[in-house]
């Protein structure tokens, strides 16, 4: 039999809080050192400890690390969910179980390679404390897979060693747990010894200069970057590792001469003070983000409004979970988009960005508050589980340049040469007026915020003419933001009839989904938008296109509806596909459907 | 806003500004309104204390009283924000900026229903900021329902009768940590403007919960905050003098019967005793105080309890000393080195 | 010089706090004892005493008795606006001010018939009670305008005993100053010393077997006969007088035989305890409402999710006024329709009612329980300033005869006989699935309900395939709902080419406007919305006309778009008509755009 | 749930109901967790009291503690609702059905964080209902951060020291008037279970603050809500003791050092004197204790407050004796003739 090399989908079933966490970063660290495109889906539950969880990693010479929900092989740990986890491995492929289980031998499969482990065995082999046998029986199986799949054992050593960088112990215990699953292994695990293992690793050189992260990481080390000063939140799953990555870099690296901070973290009472927390903050001037997900952006609306209305600069980081209400809190979905466009009761928008890699990630967290802050306006910057919280290969980041754009702001001596100030004017024929800030030492500086009917000198007003002056003059501002916005990244291929439009972290199963609709014969152009209001370029992308297939992640077409609702004229082009179980998205479940609605068309 | 008009405004302070630079719109509010007499305090407080409008950041929620920040100081920057939420965006305006001198007034039903929880959270952070509360009992914009100050059996203009308990927010305030604790009347104009005054000054949160009666929905009889009331059943506890650093030391202050609290800049709170010897730096005693004397059923006024040694919330923050608002690429963004070092992690 | 009988526009402008508005009811009561159709608007401010305020009454003895902005007479009585409304009379229209304003001669109009009176010197005759003075300075306008329009004495007297009904004081005072306003009108109003009066009032019978309410007060008290049990509500204009209605006449006429109450109300900590207790009682089994405005909508969302996911009975009235944020809470819009069909994070669905009329509101108070608890779901009845605080004609309402529909609710009886209850599954093939009541002594009875992950029978899961069996199933609820709520009505005329597609408070303005455009040779049909999902007929409509203007008071063209997204396919056939001033929608703001547009297609 | 299953379940109540009945789904917290000792307790009350499932509504928020409900009396209907508004959902719940038997259970973060006006005004209303607050210093479900009942200068898994001031829940709820306030410990199911059982019994809202240790984010050395933290420094208020009412008075019960409540339902609560003299129905004296209690470093438990004459929520609201949720057009609709008759008032 062939073996399948640097192409395969190994998933782990836990449990969790039982310590596999660290050993499958081992695993996943490991081929990516050894230079092979890889990519890691953590399926944890919503609970503490004791719930099933998975690992999946996909290693893939050509560069596919998105999701792929067919596995090559299995490592079964966890009670609960084995005999699911025995019927989710490939015909032809591997599972791996735990003895300790007692998987009745009926149960399992003959087109499988069935692979018994006594780790409670082994465990004992490799330690002698008691605590720490549940956490070294992750190492074990971490030891057994590199030997079964020819995981350079120098790079793993390096890889554990940096893992527990400070902790000499550890790494000691680790060894020699990773020694007895390999030793274990290389006797009783020989293709003599149950059949010819078909799963194998070779080095490559695909991953220099890149580097395996997740979103939310790059994300607060781009609000690093990106200036902010003032992040205010309330903890909520996925957007807690974005605040907690903003936070551990911000102490590190955000400190004055004399070690004082230049920024705040707040930890708020619920999202309704995390915001207002951000619309005061950016009201006095400052760089002022917050994170949350689904229930926290709900929660959010009001004060949305208020920002719109106000016109003060506000960034939320919406990392989006399965949905409605508590929905599933662990699992992805792009769901929040059609809410989040037009956030607050009233007539309002706002201005969405979509992330699709942990760089934009990382980009993003300086573009939130450009924009936010030259529009005088609200930023919803739209992340998922999936390109949040799961692993991803990245360029390394290129060092930011690009200087901070904080707007229309008229301090002291610009006022003094104005004959007048208003602070909702429009001036310069862009809808975007001017502001002052707090504490400005100037007599015109000041004015009464509010969210109550205002007209162009900021006074509060009930008058019919002046409140629709204003409101009007928003709508123009949002027809300037349409040209500053980042634009959407076109692909092509040549003779190409069909146009796909997708966004955020479905862009990589799209890729994958490309190629092969391409190897079926179908050459497909693709846009990936990035922003709304949607720049001229999505017009002109859907103008040339005969159909358009809308890929994303919600049951209601969420984003379909949004383009349908700019250009009216193309509805009949508009076609939908979703996936919305939570679970991250892979190129099938794009190809499949979009191939047979073509045959269709 | 008509009592102040007529005064002639002579004196100019420190700065060289006359009352009138302290002065805002005209106000929108029933004439004889509670809420106007705390503007008038408002004005005579900041103007006292040489505050340059320019400093000051007023900041309110939704509601009669959270209209007032038009009617003071026009050259200040406001933000009149919404309903219940002037807490959370007090917090974030003065972390952003430290320097502003931030006044917050809002109105019992702003604060006590629909703001408790940032309310609360603001004292238990202590965030440096004056926190008025124009508590009249009802909720005055909406047409008068009652609020969650309003005592149990008090009664409506309609004749219903209250049948829940009363939130006393100093009380409340105590309990959750708040660093100045005061009770006041709007019309009471000589203990209002000094605590005003100090509650600015204060090295945290300042809560002054300020009696002030709305004459169009809660000032008949059985209202427990209407004036007739309020003159009946008032019991103040000290009179209050604020010494400003430049000035002498004044002959009347007399160690025996008057106490003293040293402001963190300088100034001198005297609180010369009048119903009653209260310690105010015992939290617990001001505590039992406010209740004791609700049970009595009377209105006690006076500053109740205060702390100038705790640590308020931009310590806590451990903040830099320029604005967060001012700080750009220079000050924020780290060097390419640094970012290369971090990623080393993540291969 | 020709009279206006029966057919002009009054505005007469005071102070709020100033007692005006039981003057200007006196008046617009008169007029409908009169037997002609007549409508009030309350232009009132955000604010308790002391700012600017109007009332516009119309009479038209065709029955166009919805707001016209072009008006016969002015009677100015407020210093700070006197000159805006000596503006605002039609010319040759009459304008009649307060002396003691101090309008300087020159600043009068050529083109108006200006009228001063000296009010104060009037209100000396009618009082010497300092405290009623400012009071029946009202009055005296009233008794002014009876003489000069030919108000019926008999029937003013009659308004005048029936609003003091209790107070024979305060009935004596005001006819007195009815009289003292009179006797001055007969002796210096007359036409030789002012010229011809040109505006009359002449009895009709066309208010017979008909009513003079606002939406609001037919809400309240639609509620109390459509089986409400419990409303929680935090008080916000413009919802508060439909509670207070709801609470007037359920203390009244909703007691059982020992004087307790059928009914609970309460007064919520803010809008998010509101909806929550109506979730809590929902789930128990009551009846349930809540009423609110935009801000309250706004912090609704997060429950509403809830409501949407656990399937729990809800209702939220939304009287809707201006936003964005507090926006102008004393003016009208539509603008929140967008955000409540969708309310909340994740995919997430809402019926929603659209009340036209006071008997309408009065209806819905019985059908929006039928459908909340027929589809355990969230309705959103979506009413308005205009439509709910303003004085509108309407039939005097039938008693309702519809027995309430309380929904699939198993009882103990019921689950004896079955093999077993599945919570979420769709036994019945129309996506409704069943329910227990909380209290329900039967072993299969209890379930958790709950706002995350959850299976066909109402357990916790993260599994993909069960969590969307579930989400999926919803759909097809809403599927059947499109044939169960109440179906647009349809309004055809001969050789009609264009449809109009509108809904709530917009109906009014619109019969006058298809009536205008009919003279002007443009025939139209009429689709008048009343809930959504969109039933069949909306399809057909829209499908049988060339072209479809949809009229709304919102900028963002919110229902066109919601039409759009159901029906993509006629996209290019909706043009959008908008008002968004926050004033109440008159006619000639629809019939001129519309014949515009349609003279440009 | 483990120590439960191993025990024989043998005893049956009244309604003929073995403990086992009594018992919900497989918990899914971590091994020892605080909060399913509190699950204990509440089958243990529950069996005792001789109270169907079938009449009990579970309520809670959302965090671990707020999953309890699936792991306690299976047969009853729960409702896990959404983060900090068990109070509001609870409040729906009961007054529509005034016959359900009430449990909430929350968490510090559900309760004193996002719910805390919920919290509050339930209490202000008096709502009967037993109200659990799992109280472990930190929000366990989202991995550990402090919560606002965390105590001022405890320090966290990581390392840092809280800079806030705590909310003391006992404190606060007597402060707003809530008339049933006791504290207890997870772990002590001796004086947990009667308390559960006089709560449900209770004339109002009843609070009980139980402190109940997180084992993965909040059992370490420094931490003042660990179970180290509770051994070494409880005070125990009372010996706690329930007499159904067809219970014999029990021999042992001496007037002289035991107090007694009698309950509205005939039950009568022992208070037997441990720690301290206290006087269970002095709202400010328990006050005070607390505060005492707390500025010794104690943790103290048991009974602080109880006021079973006080107007419950639904005699305010005055409501027929059939739950409103099943009352149909008979009870509802007014006859023809109202509405025409109304109807006059209109033309
Ligand atoms: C979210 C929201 N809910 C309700 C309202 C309506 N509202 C405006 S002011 C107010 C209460 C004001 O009471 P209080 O704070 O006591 O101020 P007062 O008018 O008595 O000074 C309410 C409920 C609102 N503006 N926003
Ligand atoms: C609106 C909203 N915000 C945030 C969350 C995330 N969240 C889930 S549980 C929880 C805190 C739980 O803390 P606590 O109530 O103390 O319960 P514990 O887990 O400690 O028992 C938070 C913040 C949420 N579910 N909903
Ligand atoms: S209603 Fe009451 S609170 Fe409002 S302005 Fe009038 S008197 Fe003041
Ligand atoms: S994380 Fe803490 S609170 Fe949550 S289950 Fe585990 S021990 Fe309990
Ligand atoms: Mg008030
Ligand atoms: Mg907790």
């Amino acid at each position: 039999m062939q073996k399948k090399i640097n192409d395969f989908v190994i998933n782990v079933a836990t449990v969790n809080g039982s310590g596999s966490q660290s050993a499958n970063t081992i695993l996943i660290k490991s081929l990516f050192r050894m230079g092979i495109p890889v990519g890691g889906k953590n399926i944890f539950p919503s609970n503490i400890m004791g719930l099933p969880t998975w690992f999946v990693i996909r290693a893939n010479k050509n560069g596919y690390t998105c999701m792929k929900r067919e596995y090559d092989m299995v490592v079964a740990m966890n009670v609960a969910t084995v005999l699911d986890d025995l019927k989710s491995v490939n015909p032809g492929g591997v599972f791996l179980y735990n003895e300790d289980l007692k998987v009745e031998a009926s149960l399992l499969r003959k087109d499988t390679l069935n692979i018994s482990v006594p780790f409670r065995k082994l465990v004992d082999q490799a330690t002698d404390q008691l605590k720490l046998k549940k956490l070294l029986a992750n190492t074990i199986y971490v030891g057994i897979l590199s030997h079964l799949l020819d995981i350079d054992y120098e790079v793993l050593i390096s890889v554990i060693k940096d893992q527990f960088a400070d902790k000499a112990a550890v790494v000691a215990s680790n060894l020699k747990a990773i020694d007895v699953g390999r030793a274990y292994a290389a006797e009783n695990l020989t293709d003599t010894l149950i059949g010819d293992f078909p799963l194998k690793l070779e080095k490559m050189n695909k991953t220099q200069g890149k580097i395996l992260i997740d979103g939310n990481t790059a994300a607060g080390l781009g609000l690093v970057y990106g200036g902010c000063t003032f992040a205010s939140w309330y903890p909520i799953t996925p957007s807690t590792s974005l605040v907690e990555s903003f936070a551990r870099y911000a102490n590190r690296y955000r400190k004055d001469k004399d070690g004082k901070n230049t920024f705040a973290i707040i930890q708020a009472e619920d999202e309704l003070a995390a915001i207002c927390m951000v619309l005061g903050a950016g009201w006095s001037g400052a760089r002022a983000m917050t994170a949350t997900s689904g229930p926290g952006l709900s929660l959010m609306a009001e004060a949305s409004g208020l920002s719109y209305y106000a016109e003060i600069p506000t960034v939320i980081w919406d990392v989006q979970r399965t949905g409605p209400s508590t929905g599933l809190p662990t699992r992805t979905q792009q769901a929040d988009v059609g809410f989040a466009a037009h956030l607050s009761h009233g007539d309002t928008e706002h201005i969405l960005l979509f992330p699709a890699t942990p760089e934009e990630c990382f980009e993003f967290g300086q573009t939130c508050f450009d924009l936010a802050e030259k529009f005088q306006t609200l930023v919803i910057v739209m992340s998922d589980i999936d390109l949040g919280m799961n692993l991803w290969i990245t360029d390394e980041i290129k060092y930011p340049t690009k200087p901070f754009e904080r707007g229309k702001v008229l301090r002291e001596e610009e006022l003094k040469q104005m004959p007048q100030f208003l602070r909702y004017q429009d001036k310069d024929g862009d809808g975007i007026p001017y502001r002052t800030l707090p504490g400005t030492h100037h007599p015109a500086a000041g004015f009464l915020t509010r969210g109550s009917g205002h007209n162009e000198k900021a006074q509060y007003t009930e008058n019919n003419v002046q409140y629709q002056t204003v409101l009007d003059r928003i709508v123009k501002k949002f027809e300037t933001a349409k040209k500053h916005v980042p634009k959407p990244i076109i692909e092509t291929q040549v003779g190409a009839k069909v146009g796909i439009i997708a966004f955020g972290s479905t862009h990589w199963p799209m890729l994958e989904a490309r190629d092969i609709l391409k190897t079926q014969g179908l050459a497909t152009d693709y846009l990936r938008l990035r922003a709304m209001p949607f720049s001229p370029e999505v017009h002109d992308f859907i103008k040339s296109h005969e159909r358009i297939y809308v890929v994303e992640q919600n049951r209601d077409s969420q984003m379909l509806k949004l383009i349908l609702m700019e250009y009216p004229q193309y509805a009949t082009r508009l076609i939908s596909i979703r996936n919305y179980d939570g679970l991250p998205l892979d190129a099938v479940r794009i190809s499949e459907p979009l191939l047979k609605l073509e045959k269709s068309s | 806003m008509s009592e102040l008009e007529a005064k002639p405004v002579s004196t100019n302070n420190k700065l060289g500004l006359a009352k009138s630079d302290y002065l805002g719109g005209k106000s929108t509010l029933c004439v004889g309104c509670g809420h106007d007499s705390i503007t008038n305090s408002i004005i005579s407080s900041f103007h006292a204390s040489n505050i340059s409008p320019y400093d000051v950041a007023k900041m309110s929620g939704i509601g009669c009283s959270s209209k007032t920040p038009g009617y003071f100081l026009s050259k200040a920057s406001g933000f009149n924000s919404i309903h219940g939420r002037m807490a959370p965006v007090s917090t974030g305006a003065k972390v952003a900026n430290q320097k502003l001198i931030t006044l917050g007034i809002s109105g019992d039903g702003d604060t006590a229903s629909i703001g408790l929880g940032g309310f609360v959270h603001l004292m238990r952070r202590n965030v440096p900021m004056a926190y008025l509360v124009a508590n009249n009992g009802v909720y005055g914009l909406t047409k008068g329902q009652f609020s969650a100050t309003s005592e149990k059996g008090s009664r409506s203009k309609a004749g219903g009768s209250n049948p829940f308990s009363m939130i006393d927010l100093c009380s409340l305030a105590l309990d959750v940590g708040c660093t100045f604790v005061a009770r006041s009347f709007s019309g009471d104009a000589k203990q209002l403007v000094p605590l005003i005054s100090a509650a600015v000054k204060h090295n945290g949160t300042a809560l002054i919960d300020i009696i002030s009666p709305c004459v169009t929905y809660n000032n008949h009889e059985g209202s427990t905050k209407s004036y007739n009331f309020y003159k009946d059943h008032k019991v103040i506890l000290q009179e209050l003098g604020l010494i400003l650093p430049e000035q002498e030391i004044l002959a009347d202050y007399d160690p025996g019967s008057t106490t003293r609290v040293d402001m963190p800049d300088g100034s001198i709170l005297t609180l010369k005793k009048l119903a009653l010897d209260h310690d105010v730096t015992n939290r617990w005693a001001a505590q039992q105080l406010v209740h004791e004397s609700n049970s009595r059923g009377e209105i006690l006024t006076g500053l109740l309890y205060i702390d100038e040694k705790s640590q308020n919330f931009l310590q806590t923050l451990d903040l830099t000393e320029r604005p967060l608002s001012e700080l750009g690429e220079t000050e924020t963004r780290p060097s390419a080195q640094v970012l290369s070092d971090i990623f080393k992690e993540y291969r």
